[in-house]
């Protein structure tokens, strides 16, 4: 029953990928690409993925999609047409994909089947993880244990990944404060949606849950799915939520773009100290046992600590990128 | 029972060349990088894949499960997604400086600009 | 027996709140603007969603997904009235008239001829 | 240790023979592998935070002088000797993350420090020049980034750890070609991104089908698992992916239609520090997951990687040297002239011996040298000139002689003129090809004519810079000092004497080249 549920999904994807690449329209792409990762999210799920499906639903349907729709704003909502819909090399590179994508099929059929318990994945490394999850970690999520602990050196390049592309849009477009005059009265343009009472009234509302949640992410991670990530992009969201129906100006008022800055730096530095911490309390780097007498409450401090230098990471670089994209819309 | 067991495989493979297309054949910029995310979500969907084990459960130790599917996927595509919108957003960054110096986000067009 | 109905009734929500949902969907699809689509969907979404969680409340029976399910509900009904309410709002800023009268019976690309 | 209840690790640290000499005063050797990424990394948010004129440029040289003193011990611990390996968090090997600085990394170590500590060191008034000051920061802390992520490649033992670096140094090089004068910097870094997050991606999915068939992600518990698989549809295609994938990252003819605009619209330093090394690592995860991970499982491996690889090497030779023949731009010129030498590494290691793999690591190493010294003979150049086109550096020479003469040895280096770095790998190489036989012949011929290739457009930059007008007339009323930053001069004839260094004395690449061969052709040292 689950299996079929998931290929009725997969199918539904596959229809939505097609038309995402066959529209002209990109505003209706970037929608259509919300849907896409909503299914996919939900694939995850029945596959077994929650952390997978709730940082897809967070990150590929929520937060991709307010950027893709802020870059629309500042440049054009169609493709341009083309004059000759189907030229010779439109059909060889149809015809190169296709190849390609039958090659893939074809090897497919040398795989291990989906679920199958003797598929090398299943059998190499997965019954040691699961059993230092619980002898050495002592958390339930096995998940948070493998990202924050047994792999966490790829974790802290990710959170590099993440402050890199912040510096980048930054050193691109420059911060969202300095384009415009600090303390300018509240025009038309950076007003948000002051004017439409019932948003106003709701996002108010609303705002302290989204942060409570992202909140309990951040803190649940152990126990659940979630962790830093996730609730950095829910964080951010719902500062981003704020800004909307607040103003630009409001929501740089309460978080400034150096208290932004000061967050993408100090949450890859906190992960970074966390790190060195090991080397200096005589271990080796990310090696958290050491952090307090009983490695495993070493362990338990480690992974909260870095989650939250991760989480400050993530939303600092996600609230800045929005400001940076947002100020060019006033500018 | 190939259909059930290899059907994700299929539309893995499906929708990352559906993606590439989108990247090689379609000059608005824009559009590419839609096409970039598509293909990227193929990839994740293809680990995730690998993951699941029959009559398994999310890999949370909760009362009760014993079976778990294999979190080390899961890690790798967190990670994945991660960079996947961070790549992204360094693209839109870029799409809207090459917006304001060439007044256009079509390939061509821009390329027609360069060409003296 | 008392198991029977409440299987029974939960049955009947959920495939009510199904049909709400498809008539939604075919709405969206035959409407001829933006209003009226948006009118299609944002009703039909809201009671589809009432009553697909109150069958699954059934189902659960009353244990801690009761709950959430009815939370999931408040938050439900209060969010997409109002993003239906700031999209029709922010439509109507940007410019996009209802269509009246005679132009509601003719097809996109004539109206806009 | 007070880690109880912890499984025994049976990888300990081991220590090298540079232990007892150095592990006095060096009380953290154990843990090199690991400051060598951390370095750059930590000093990389710090970077964004100071505003102050001329400090983020001050501190990202520090932290970039001291990766590459870190590479210098790490090269000197591990040459000849056992590699040095680091498991991250104390995990032991398949389970953990393990770092692992053996020969090729460590001469590939050399290259990327060095590459970056020079251009740093000598770019400051020229890269002060091209960008704002509010945006240094940013620029410079995206320098690092790279540094950090070419690095984090290098000592990396793990082919997703090595994806994730891949991507931390290609967003890093996309700002910092984005950080261009020119509008064109913009399209060439768009179009960059979209080949590089491609390449990256095809990795990604080559690496998921290994690790669907072997269940593991350790570069050298993959090479073991993989034989059961070896000759299976999904390894087969995973070869495919990740050869292209990283053949898309390392500018392999012909998918290296991203590099020339990429490297020319970048700033002038830039482009000296990605020339050096950005499709060097690109080239160095090719060989080592070739070589390492498939030839020597997939029976008919080393047959295709020869099969495929060479045509196209050959024609990388041919088509980049010949375009660069007829470019106006000397970026650009220079730029084609490295997809010839990428062509000229790629035909080393497609022989598939000790020889030609040991040319191919050699010529990595002095490549670097003789390409990033005209590069940044260039920015010295566009210190005065308006722009690189050859029209406008007419004359240049009789006013800036000496920096002139820097150019010419390393324009010489990169012919392979005799007493020149560029030499010895040419000389291998030749050696390598002949032991091939009939086709060995062909090869050298290729390898002949393209060197007079250089010799042409080399000649023509020189004609132009000597004889052709422009600075002529000015040419006593600003002297030589006043118009190059004196920083730039020195880090030029750094550069330059680096390459008459190793042409003449260059024990240590070769030493580290001949081993990292052995290494990946599977003999241990």
């Amino acid at each position: 029953m689950t299996t079929l549920f998931g290929i009725f999904l997969l199918t539904l994807l596959m229809i939505t990928g097609m038309a995402i690449v066959h529209t002209r329209n990109l505003f209706v792409a970037v929608m259509l690409m919300g849907i896409a990762s909503l299914l996919i999210a939900a694939s995850f799920f029945l596959l077994d993925a929650a952390d997978v499906a709730l940082t897809e639903a967070a990150i590929g349907a929520g937060i991709s999609t307010v950027l893709f729709l802020g870059a629309l704003a500042l440049t054009s909502e169609r493709e341009r047409k083309r004059r000759r819909s189907l030229s010779t090399s439109s059909l060889l590179q149809f015809g190169i994909v296709g190849v390609v994508a039958l090659i893939v099929i074809w090897a497919t059929f040398d795989q291990p089947r989906l679920g199958s318990p003797s598929a090398p994945v299943q059998a190499h490394l997965t019954p040691w993880y699961i059993e230092s999850t619980r002898d050495l970690i002592d958390i339930p999520n096995a998940v948070t244990a493998v990202l924050a602990s047994f792999r966490g050196y790829d974790t802290l390049g990710e959170v590099v990944v993440v402050f890199t592309a912040g510096v980048g849009v930054l050193f691109l477009l420059g911060t969202g404060a300095s384009s415009r005059a600090a303390g300018a009265p509240l025009s038309e343009d950076n007003a948000g949606l002051r004017h439409y009472l019932i948003p106003r009234i709701l996002g108010r509302l609303l705002i302290p849950f989204i942060l409570l949640l992202g909140f309990y992410v951040q803190f649940h991670g152990e126990y659940g799915p979630g962790g830093g990530f996730q609730a950095g992009a829910i964080i951010a969201a719902s500062v981003i939520l704020y800004a909307l129906l607040e103003g630009e100006q409001r929501a740089l008022s309460v978080i400034p773009q150096g208290v932004l800055l000061a967050m993408m730096a100090g949450g890859t530095l906190l992960f970074g100290a966390v790190g060195v911490a090991g080397i200096v309390l005589g271990s080796n780097f990310l090696d958290y046992s050491v952090l307090s007498e009983d490695p495993v409450n070493g362990q338990h401090w480690g992974i909260l600590l870095i989650e939250m230098g991760i989480g400050i990471t993530v939303a600092g670089v996600l609230i800045s990128i929005f400001h940076a994209f947002a100020a060019r819309a006033t500018a | 029972m190939d259909i059930l067991g290899l059907y994700h495989y299929w539309i893995f493979a499906v929708l990352l060349m559906t993606g590439f297309f989108a990247i090689v054949a379609k000059p608005n910029l824009v559009k590419k990088l839609i096409g970039l995310s598509l293909f990227q979500s193929a990839v994740f969907l293809c680990y995730i894949t690998m993951g699941k084990i029959e009559g398994g459960t999310a890999p949370i130790m909760g009362e009760g499960a014993e079976l778990f599917s294999s979190p080390l996927p899961q890690v790798l595509i967190l990670t994945a997604i991660v960079v996947s919108i961070s790549t992204t957003a360094l693209g839109l960054g870029l799409v809207l400086r090459i917006k304001d110096e060439y007044g256009s986000i079509e390939e061509d067009e821009i390329q027609g600009q360069d060409q003296p | 027996m008392m198991d029977i109905a409440i299987d029974i009734a939960s049955w009947v929500l959920l495939a009510l709140g199904g049909v709400n949902l498809l008539i939604g969907g075919i709405g969206v699809l035959r409407m001829p603007d933006l209003y009226t689509r948006m009118h299609a969907a944002s009703l039909t979404d809201s009671m589809g969603a009432i009553l697909v969680i109150l069958g699954i409340m059934l189902q659960a029976g009353l244990s801690l997904a009761t709950v959430k399910l009815g939370v999931i509900l408040v938050f439900l009904l209060l969010t997409s009235p109002t993003a239906a309410n700031a999209l029709a709002a922010s439509a109507l800023l940007a410019g996009v008239t209802p269509r009246t009268g005679q132009s509601l019976h003719l097809s996109d690309s004539e109206a806009r001829e | 240790m007070r880690s109880k209840g912890r499984i025994s690790h049976d990888g300990k640290i081991r220590f090298a023979r540079g232990e007892a000499l150095l592990a006095p005063h060096l009380p953290h050797l154990p843990h090199l592998p690991m400051l060598q990424v951390l370095v750059p990394l930590l000093m990389a948010p710090f970077v964004l935070l100071l505003h102050p004129r001329g400090l983020a440029w001050a501190a990202a040289t520090a932290a970039s002088l001291m990766a590459f003193a870190i590479a210098v011990v790490l090269a000197l611990t591990v040459v000849g000797d056992a590699p040095l390996t680091y498991q991250v968090g104390r995990w032991p090997a398949p389970y953990g993350i393990e770092l692992r600085v053996d020969d090729f990394s460590a001469l590939l170590l050399l290259v990327i420090t060095g590459a970056s500590s020079v251009t740093l060191l000598g770019g400051w008034q020229s890269l002060a020049r091209a960008l704002p000051s509010a945006r240094q920061p940013y620029y410079f802390s995206a320098w690092l980034l790279a540094l950090t992520g070419f690095v984090g490649i290098a000592v990396s033992a793990d082919a997703f750890n090595i994806f994730v670096f891949m991507e931390v140094s290609s967003l890093a090089s996309y700002v910092l070609i984005a950080g261009g004068p020119d509008r064109r910097a913009l399209s060439a870094v768009f179009k960059y991104l979209i080949m590089g997050t491609v390449g990256a991606t095809f990795y990604l999915v080559g690496i998921g089908l290994v690790y669907m068939m072997t269940g593991t992600l350790n570069l050298a518990d993959m090479a073991v698992r993989i034989s059961d698989v070896a000759d299976t549809r999904p390894v087969l295609l995973a070869a495919g992916f990740i050869t292209v994938g990283l053949a898309l990252k390392a500018a392999i003819f012909p998918l290296h239609i991203w590099l020339p605009n990429a490297y020319a619209y970048a700033p002038h330093i830039a482009t000296a520090f990605l020339a050096a090394c950005a499709t060097k690592v690109a080239l160095y995860v090719l060989l080592r997951f070739d070589f390492v991970v498939l030839q020597h499982s997939a029976s008919e491996h080393a047959v295709q990687f020869a099969g495929y690889l060479m045509p196209l090497a050959v024609l990388g030779i041919l088509v980049g040297s010949g375009v660069a023949i007829f470019e106006r731009d000397l970026k650009r010129l220079l730029a084609f002239s490295s997809v010839a030498q990428i062509g000229y590494m790629l035909l080393g290691a497609s022989l598939v011996t000790i020889a030609g793999l040991n040319a191919a690591i050699l010529h990595m190493f002095n490549h670097a040298l003789a390409k990033g010294g005209l590069f940044l003979v260039v920015a010295a150049f566009c210190t005065v000139a308006a722009s690189s086109q050859l029209e406008q550096i007419g004359g240049i020479a009789r006013k800036m002689p000496w920096t002139f003469a820097a150019f010419v040895v390393c324009g010489l280096s990169l012919i392979g003129v005799p007493g020149t770095a560029g030499f010895l790998s040419k000389w291998y190489l030749v050696t390598a090809a002949l032991d091939y036989g009939a086709l060995g012949i062909a090869l050298v011929g290729v390898i002949l004519v393209s060197s007079l290739m250089a010799v042409v457009y080399i000649w023509r930059v020189v004609e132009s810079a000597c004889f052709a007008g422009e600075f002529g007339d000015d040419a006593d009323s600003d002297s030589e000092t006043a118009a190059v930053p004196p920083l730039l001069f020195i880090a030029v004839w750094i550069v330059a004497l680096a390459n008459l260094y190793f042409g003449l004395a260059s024990a240590l690449p070769i030493e580290l080249a001949a081993s990292a061969a052995n290494l990946l052709m599977g003999n241990a040292p």
